[in-house]
């Protein structure tokens, strides 16, 4: 339920000292236990206590005011909803309390009958709200009233009839386009050559080749337009990869020239050979 | 409820709803047809599926009739499930009958009131249950409802955008022992307060509740993954947005 | 057995197994609470499990007597079994029950998927169900919705193969109370009514449902042959492709 009159959460923005919160973010205004500014409204509005039928609007808006003002001077973040409501209501509190004289002005209705308006709907909330209440109390089935306990050995049965509600078959179609739709999205992922295929395919390549070739006329073959940058970055860590190994070496001329690659000389090299090797 | 005061054995004196003229022409045949039909349904049946298994021409609502008041003041009742019938316990057996209670389905103070506005105003759709209860109706309160077999998807109503609208199921009826909907708790008072009347003419609205899927400051993208499973499970009463 | 030929109401004459003074000394309330406690039970209960829940010092064994006498010739018995006591239809009843009983099962998962499909894609071919659910129909499946009147075969694609199109049925209008497909909710509604959440992934459209029973332009009569034939083959729940 909404804070009661008597809960420390809503008294809290009323009563607190000013003293008490002057460092720290100690202090909580519980409006979780408000279903949003309407709900506030109406606990606001019970406090009047009088028919609902007969609240002040005016005194209403002012209360639902102060409440928020409390509750911003205490560096207590609002929803965006209770601070809508309150410009709203300070607008009408402001078209109630000094009337346009030269009335017709536009389509904007009287304050009146916003106000009444206001007041309708309060009373259409604490409704609903006492029509469930009253739901509740009613003997419910499986708690007051029980329907039959088991199943009947000779109510024999036919041909199953088949059941489904309307719910069901929407949520589980929906549920499948969903998941076909996820799954197109894993089809299209960026296609990608590891560097274990790049390895692989430079070893085949290169192998003991003692001439230079060319990195990229080498892996052309695997250049689709969407594999190219790919294919690129993959067999660049190999090679280099693969010359830290000695089982290749590298060579480049000149800063963003051309990188060339032969098989590595057949005798097995010294382990830290092959970095010298490696020449820029 | 009536009945603990009559004779439990009804003999003759039907009292007045069917008279003992009328009831003799309730053949025993399908009074008790009807019993055992009623008995091993494991749901409420209606009029007609019981008029399925009777010999054709049979007079079913007043053999129903009979069975109704036959069963007034018994400790299991026939009772009427919006176009259906039902054997039930007696509500004032309750006691007796602890044993048999379940857990109560714990409905959400949300739930509650999203149940009792439709109840209420049906059909409903999402927006004018927002516009009653101020504040946006989150996915699981409604899915609860719909799983619970306390509200249906009715139809769309004849509006820009064709919006869902929401009805009472008959597991609502059942659940909380009403004939129809007719039958709601002060229904009539409301009524003539005006309460159930439409929506509010435009320009005496309050600010709408917010429920317009962008993502608030303090919320982040959800992500990959089904977003049904994104919801969290208990997501069940609305938060205050 | 007993019963068509007796009074529906037996009045005072009990058949002498329970005299009426016998019978008036069992009180209403343990009759009603047998009555009750009997007929919500999930299981047979014994004596001692009912006199437990009766006043102290109540004649158990006489008001089951009671009640046994009165349920004799009705369409459902007390009886005893073993050494319990339950209701059970009378066993002349069965064939009046087996006749139309239809115990309501919840259709499966698969089932609702494929029925879904077919209701926003029709007419569809077992393949494109397939494509869509991203694993195989089983023929049992598709059985199912046809027996259960919810699809229908409408014809033949007019492509290599000939594959037979399933539409919805009017079963299915029934069971959901539509009047036409067209009335299914789309993507919006469906949104709208909190059924989706409100972050969608882009492209995901839900097509506009129509079934104006006339075969499409790609689609023949279903012409010779077994129709069954086309639901080969004959593979039991749904295996991934």
């Amino acid at each position: 339920m909404a804070a009661s009159p008597g809960d420390p959460a809503l008294k809290a923005p009323f009563e607190a000292d000013a003293g008490a919160e002057a460092e720290g973010p100690a202090f909580v205004v519980d409006l979780d236990g408000f279903e949003g500014p309407l709900d506030l409204l109406l606990d606001l509005a019970r406090r009047q206590k009088v028919d609902l039928a007969r609240i002040s609007i005016l005194a209403l808006a002012e209360q639902y005011l102060a409440f928020v003002e409390a509750a911003r001077a205490e560096r207590f973040d609002l929803a965006a909803d209770y601070l809508v409501m309150a410009a709203w209501l300070a607008y009408l509190k402001s078209r109630l309390l000094a009337p346009d004289p030269k009335e017709p002005d536009g389509d904007e209705p009287p304050p009146e009958m916003v106000a009444a308006a206001l007041a309708f709907r309060l009373r259409r909330l604490e409704a609903m709200r006492r029509a469930g209440e009253a739901l509740t109390a009613r003997p419910r089935l499986g708690q007051d009233r029980f329907a039959r306990g088991a199943a009947d050995p000779q109510g024999a049965a036919g041909a199953p009839l088949w059941t489904a509600s309307l719910y069901d078959l929407l949520t589980s179609y929906v549920r499948l386009r969903m998941k076909t739709l996820k799954t197109a999205h894993t089809v299209a992922r960026r296609p990608t050559w590891t560097l274990a295929e790049a390895r692989e395919a430079l070893q085949r390549l290169v192998g003991r080749s003692a001439d230079w070739a060319r990195l990229d006329a080498l892996m052309l073959r695997y250049m689709t337009p969407e594999m190219r940058a790919t294919v690129l970055a993959s067999s660049l860590g190999a090679s280099l990869e693969l010359a830290r190994e000695g089982r290749l070496e590298l060579r480049q001329e000149r800063a963003f020239g051309p990188l060339y690659l032969r098989g590595a000389l057949p005798l097995a090299p010294d382990p830290d050979v092959p970095s010298k090797r490696f020449r820029r | 409820m009536s009945g603990r005061d009559e004779p439990f054995f009804p003999v003759e004196g039907f009292d007045g709803r069917v008279s003992a003229e009328e009831a003799a022409r309730a053949p025993a045949y399908a009074l008790r047809v009807l019993e055992a039909s009623l008995f091993a349904a494991p749901e409420p049946l209606t009029e007609k599926a019981l008029a399925a298994r009777l010999p054709h021409g049979t007079d079913v609502a007043l053999a129903l009739r009979v069975l109704v008041q036959h069963y007034a003041g018994r400790g299991v009742n026939l009772v009427r499930v919006g176009e259906a019938w039902a054997f039930r316990t007696a509500p004032d057996m309750a006691a007796a009958l602890s044993a048999e209670a379940r857990e109560p389905r714990k409905l959400s103070r949300a739930a509650i009131e999203t149940l009792a506005i439709i109840a209420y105003h049906q059909p409903a759709t999402r927006a004018e249950i927002e516009e009653i209860r101020g504040v946006a109706t989150s996915r699981g309160t409604l899915e609860t409802l719909l799983e619970a077999g306390f509200i249906r998807l009715r139809g769309r109503r004849k509006a820009p955008g064709r919006p869902v609208t929401f009805g009472t199921a008959t597991g609502f009826l059942d659940h909380f022992a009403l004939e129809s909907v007719s039958d709601l708790p002060g229904l009539e008072e409301l009524k003539g307060a005006g309460l159930l009347d439409g929506r509010l003419p435009p320009g005496l609205d309050l600010p709408a509740p917010r429920d317009d899927g962008a993502l608030a400051p303090d919320e982040e993208p959800l992500g990959e993954g089904d977003p049904f499973e994104a919801l969290s499970p208990d997501d069940d009463g609305d938060a205050a947005p």
